[in-house]
């Protein structure tokens, strides 16, 4: 009972959210909405048992992706209606209708994927507990991952540094 | 943000902001109005308005009689308004050719001393209080508070004092005041040695202070910088040294300058300056000598006429009076008041060019400013 | 009852509404946000197959999209600083020098 | 002014006392009008000051001169003053008070100037005289040709005459007066019933 | 169902309660600790020595007009307030205040919950907090503001790195993430954290200090840089939630660094029974006891410091304390794999 009601509680939320970023007019609102669409979806990774993933989202989306883009919009600080160009070549009403193409493959994937695969064995891991057990896949099985997405992000930062310097 | 973006060739800068920083600011010490030009936070400009507390002291001058003058002075600089008394006084007698008693030359000495410290120890409260030390003002005030009541025994006032007349003083010394004169210093021995604790070697305060608003020798002169601002630049210049007045030349002082002329060094002199002061103000109560208080006065002040300059070293700096008389009227022709502020504050755009926001109100600090004065 | 199903509607409408953002709007800033709703629209997924399958590598493959994501984010907005510092504009329609 | 009848004129022009025949100049005013011929007009000594009077065509040429040559090295401008003498041509002065921190000495100049002429400036001399300049103007009205930043200090950018003239009114023009003069003589008028009461 | 919802929500409702009071007599703790610091009194006039005087400064925020500025945008502007402030109360919601006791018989926790990645979510939501502070200033259309809350976001993005990286060597240390672990984990140890991660220790009192925008790092509302810093243009009760936040956040940190070192609500050597007398004082009193401690000493440090400038606080932040920190993270792992090993070589 709980659950379906926190479901469709944060699953309105969400979407209502994720809705208000892209229809927003103000960029400042937008980044806001973002933020508490990305608390909702944390709340639903906590209704789904995911306790590590959810503070994770927390962490690092709203307190920093989303930090960072404020910080953008703040920095650009727009003298000029962003979007009062448009392309005459854009084609705004295709998207939509691709979005909405898109919608509908992937209801229809999920409504067929009824026929769910079987559940696998779960690797045994020899801890118990959400975030240890990834915490232990991380570190066993997908250390290589694990590196190469650090050695990601070590490469975004210095790419970041380097690109928003004045002189380079 | 309405500053327009400045464009650089082809690269292009992120805004500049102006801000304004005053009147209406904690940290102008009154009145200040300071337009900067901010990239980032480091200012890139900076335009100086005053003008907020013009009262127009030396128009109110030239329809009061000499004698009335010496109250307006005390609106001028008015955390070391006797200074400002004193500096008038001697300068009407230069005129006048007013033989000053010694007794009253000494008590002028102690005065302008005791206003010294006074002054100084706003200066150190707010200055410190600008970088955020807060103790320090009030342990400072509270220092303050005993000169004030000192002063308050001598001629019953706090703040605007009256303390001088043309010819000397107003009134004898209280009985006893001398002791309290010298419990004072006593105490205020021991408070320099607190003061000192919580900041000559706070390793914030020093990296607050250290290499902030470096301005040398010859800039500092040339800018018209005087007083403690002066010397923190390595200048050895001390109008009570240099050009004696009331009882300096019967005292022994030492001058002390700074070295690197930055916001440390000058901070350094006036805690010098603190110990020097009570130095003096020792020698002139115990050198205290007898005899009249005002010597000998026509019963009409009608200066001849003529004009002279005359200027005494108060806390801030140079204070200068010019006045001219016509030799006919009961009051002054031309009263004209160099302040030291005033000139002292010309320097700041210079100092804070290229610092960071958070240095300005520092630097403010740093040379001593009383907006009282500067806009007279 | 609550079924994987349920969440992945949720995921595909959430997806959905990130691609009607990049398509539509010509903030790029908007435009970025719009793929963080994408990523995130991944990671419910990944999450919710995490929780049927009981198996903890969905999240683990959660927490890489969200590096992934940090990355993306940073590089992405240092990129349109640089832009809108050359160019002054962060509409996409005007971003086609590429073009010729 | 209360303190002296009306019917005696303003004064025309302030006292230059000459110095006296037994009292010989410095010597730094001596070489001074060596160097610079012609600019000292007169020189004048009162309780212990030294005054040279100067052309103000010559201005920059003295103080530059003071300012430079080692016997004199005024190098500190303590003060920019003026004073206004309404009935003389010439009706200001402009007066320098210099320093000097080598030899601790000081001298005073003065340049007359009439209220149509502009003065040099000397912020190239002393860059200490900047606001001091601005001041003179703010407050007489002078001009100083060659200054930086000539605005007003003192008082707002929009004020009407110069407050330190001897022909400006003591109580300033008002806004009142500017905009109604009647409600302005009935407030004053009210003031000094009061005032007698 | 008393175990499951009426518990918890009183839970819940005597935390907020306790907090809020305890925010708002923190404030007047803090005049008073200042006052008498500086020769003063503080605040006489409310009720005996000053003690109503929360009172008074709530009632009268509360009944001060609340202005918005003409051209801030009206929404964001009554957001931040909120943005600030409850990130700082919902911390609470993991802070172990006592172990588990028997009330009426019923065996209730001191804590209103224990989820294995407690400390994980401090992190997480503190970061949160940072959102109030930006948006103040954006919302506020104001320049003194909006530089304020520039400096605030940076410098509080800056420090988080530095004492999310010092929280790491203490979970090494403690092997969870829960708080009462935590605190048990010391328990068993036998020693205070403080004693095991004296640097970690250091680290974060230096972070609290700079996360809750103290002195000597208060540069975003350094009045005298910034007239009142991100929150110049707020008046009223949007003012006094800033307020607020800003002292829940602290009582936040000392809390916390309470829990990670100081031995939470354990008494001084739990394990001696010789020093069982103790006892007398429940643990939660303990818990508020060291807490106490600790805000007197950011006090302290209030009234005795000058403050940093904008930059070198960066360059402390960044070049001082997140090396230190990393160094003393790979430290704490190292002589950790070496005792594991030990430990399993014996074994």
């Amino acid at each position: 009972m709980g659950e379906v009601v926190g479901f469709y509680v944060l699953a309105t939320l969400i979407l209502v959210f994720a809705g208000l970023v892209i229809t927003a007019r103000n960029t400042t609102h937008s980044v806001l909405f973002l933020m508490m669409d990305f608390l909702s979806v944390a709340a639903l990774y906590v209704l789904l048992g995911a306790e590590f993933v959810a503070v994770i989202q927390i962490l690092v989306y709203a307190g920093g992706i989303v930090v960072l883009y404020l910080f953008v919009v703040m920095l650009v600080n727009l003298k000029r209606p962003p979007e009062s160009y448009r392309d005459p070549r854009r084609q705004g009403k295709l998207g939509v209708v691709l979005a909405a193409a898109v919608l509908v493959e992937m209801v229809a994937v999920a409504g067929y994927s009824r026929v769910a695969p079987a559940p696998v064995a779960a690797a045994v891991s020899p801890v118990v507990g959400n975030t240890e057990e990834v915490g232990w896949l991380l570190y066993t099985q997908y250390l290589i991952p694990f590196e190469l997405a650090s050695m990601l992000l070590l490469v975004a930062m210095v790419g970041a540094i380097l690109l928003s310097k004045r002189e380079l | 943000m309405e500053t327009p973006a400045v464009h650089h060739g082809a690269m292009f800068d992120t805004d500049e902001l102006v801000i304004n920083m005053g009147p209406q600011h904690p940290s102008t010490h009154g009145v200040l109005r300071v337009v900067l030009r901010l990239d980032g936070e480091t200012v890139v400009d900076a335009d100086v308005v005053i003008g907020y507390l013009h009262r127009g002291i030396e128009k109110l001058s030239e329809n009061r009689s000499y004698t009335q003058v010496i109250l307006l002075t005390d609106r001028m600089d008015y955390v070391a308004a006797a200074t400002n008394n004193v500096g008038y006084c001697e300068t009407v007698e230069k005129l006048m050719g007013i033989e000053v008693p010694r007794r009253a030359r000494y008590m002028r000495t102690l005065v302008c001393e005791l206003q010294r410290i006074a002054s100084h120890c706003l200066w150190l409260g707010t200055h410190a209080m600008d970088a955020g030390a807060m103790t320090v003002f009030l342990y400072a005030f509270r220092e303050r508070e005993l000169i004030l009541d000192l002063f308050e025994e001598y001629c019953g006032a706090r703040l605007t004092y009256n303390s001088m007349r043309i010819g000397g003083l107003p009134q004898e010394i209280p009985p006893g005041w001398d002791r309290k004169v010298r419990e004072f210093c006593t105490i205020m021995d021991g408070k320099l040695v607190e003061y000192e604790e919580l900041l000559t070697h706070n390793r914030i305060w020093r990296e607050r202070t250290k290499g902030i608003g470096v301005i040398d020798g010859a800039a500092a002169m040339a800018i018209g910088l005087s007083g403690p601002s002066l010397r923190g630049s390595g200048v050895p210049r001390d109008l009570r040294r240099d050009e004696p007045y009331a009882a300096y030349d019967e005292m022994d002082f030492d001058v002390p300058i700074g070295l690197a002329g930055d916001t440390y060094d000058r901070y350094l002199v006036r805690m010098e300056e603190f110990r020097q002061s009570l130095r003096i103000i020792r020698q002139a109560i115990d050198g205290m000598p007898e005899g009249p208080i005002v010597g000998r006065v026509p019963r009409l002040i009608k200066p001849p006429a003529g004009e002279t300059y005359h200027a005494i070293e108060s806390p801030k700096g140079e204070l200068g009076f010019f006045i001219v008389s016509d030799g006919r009227s009961m009051s002054p022709y031309r009263v004209r008041v160099r302040p030291p502020s005033f000139c002292n504050l010309q320097a700041l755009p210079q100092l804070i060019k290229g610092h960071l926001i958070a240095d300005v109100v520092v630097l403010i600090g740093s040379i001593d400013i009383v907006l009282g004065e500067v806009d007279r | 009852m609550i079924t994987e199903t349920h969440y992945l509607v949720l995921s595909a409408a959430l997806f959905a509404i990130g691609v009607v953002g990049v398509m539509v709007r010509r903030n790029i800033v908007v435009v970025f946000m719009s793929i963080e709703l994408m990523l995130n629209a991944v990671n419910i997924n990944l999450v919710a197959y995490s929780h049927h399958l009981q198996h903890t590598v969905g999240q683990v493959f959660a927490v890489f999209v969200i590096a992934v994501a940090a990355a993306e984010a940073a590089v992405g907005l240092a990129i349109l600083l640089a832009f809108y510092r050359n160019r002054e504009t962060v509409n996409i329609d005007d971003m086609n020098l590429m073009k010729w | 002014m209360p303190d002296h009848p009306p019917t005696l004129a303003p004064p025309g022009g302030p006292a230059d006392q000459p110095p006296p025949a037994d009292l010989s100049a410095p010597r730094f005013l001596v070489s001074l009008q060596a160097a610079v011929p012609d600019a000292v007009v007169a020189l004048s000594h009162f309780v212990g000051d030294w005054t040279a009077i100067v052309a103000p065509a010559r201005l920059l040429d003295v103080v530059g001169w003071l300012a430079t040559a080692p016997e004199a090295a005024f190098d500190w401008c303590s003060d920019i003053t003026a004073t206004d003498w309404p009935p003389r041509p010439e009706r200001f002065d402009v007066i320098y008070c210099l320093y000097s921190t080598r030899h601790r000495h000081r001298i005073r100049v003065k340049a007359r100037v009439r209220d149509d002429e502009a003065i040099a400036s000397v912020t190239g001399v002393w860059p200490a005289a900047n606001w001091l300049e601005r001041e003179v103007f703010d407050m007489f009205g002078i001009r100083f040709s060659g200054h930086p930043d000539l605005r007003r200090i003192l008082m707002p950018d929009d004020w009407q005459g110069h407050p330190q003239r001897k022909d400006y009114p003591l109580e300033g023009p008002g806004e009142l007066l500017l905009e109604n003069p009647i409600d302005w003589l009935t407030l004053r008028q009210s003031r000094d019933e009061a005032d007698i009461e | 169902m008393v175990d499951a919802v009426v518990i918890p929500l009183l839970k819940i409702v005597i935390v907020l309660v306790a907090t809020l009071t305890a925010v708002s007599y923190m404030v007047l703790l803090e005049r008073k600790v200042i006052a008498w610091t500086q020769a003063r009194l503080g605040p006489m006039r409310v009720g005996p020595h000053g003690i109503l005087q929360p009172i008074a400064d709530a009632l009268k925020l509360m009944i001060k007009e609340d202005i918005t500025p003409a051209r801030a945008d009206r929404w964001v502007f009554t957001l931040a307030p909120i943005l600030a402030m409850v990130p700082a109360l919902i911390v609470y919601a993991v802070i172990p205040f006592g172990p588990a006791v028997e009330v009426f018989g019923r065996p209730v926790t001191l804590y209103i919950t224990d989820i294995n990645v407690g400390l994980l979510y401090v992190v997480s939501v503190t970061s949160v907090g940072v959102y109030g502070i930006i948006l103040a200033g954006y919302a506020s259309n104001s320049k003194y503001p909006m530089l304020a809350s520039l400096r605030a976001s940076a410098q509080l993005i800056s420090y988080e790195v530095a004492v999310t990286l010092t929280l790491v060597s203490v979970v090494l240390v403690a092997g969870t993430l829960s708080l009462v672990g935590i605190v048990e984990a010391q328990r068993e140890a036998h020693v205070w954290y403080l004693f095991a991660q004296p640097v970690a220790f250091a680290l974060i009192v230096i972070g609290g200090l700079a996360e809750t925008n103290r002195a000597p790092f208060d540069m975003p509302e350094a009045e005298q840089e910034l007239t009142g810093g991100f929150h110049t243009e707020y008046s009223g009760m949007r003012f006094a939630l800033f307020f607020l936040a800003e002292y829940a956040n602290m009582i936040v940190v000392s809390s916390v660094a309470t829990t990670l070192f100081l031995g939470g609500y354990l008494r001084p050597f739990p394990n001696v029974a010789a020093f069982g007398v103790l006892d007398i004082v429940p643990s939660w009193m303990w818990f508020l006891l060291k807490s106490f401690a600790f805000l007197y000493f950011f006090i302290w440090i209030r009234a005795t410091l000058p403050r940093y400038r904008y930059d070198q606080l960066m360059r402390l932040g960044w070049k001082v304390l997140i090396p230190i920190a990393i160094a003393n993270l790979v430290v704490t792992a190292i002589v950790r794999v070496l005792l594991v090993a030990r430990v399993g070589a014996d074994g």
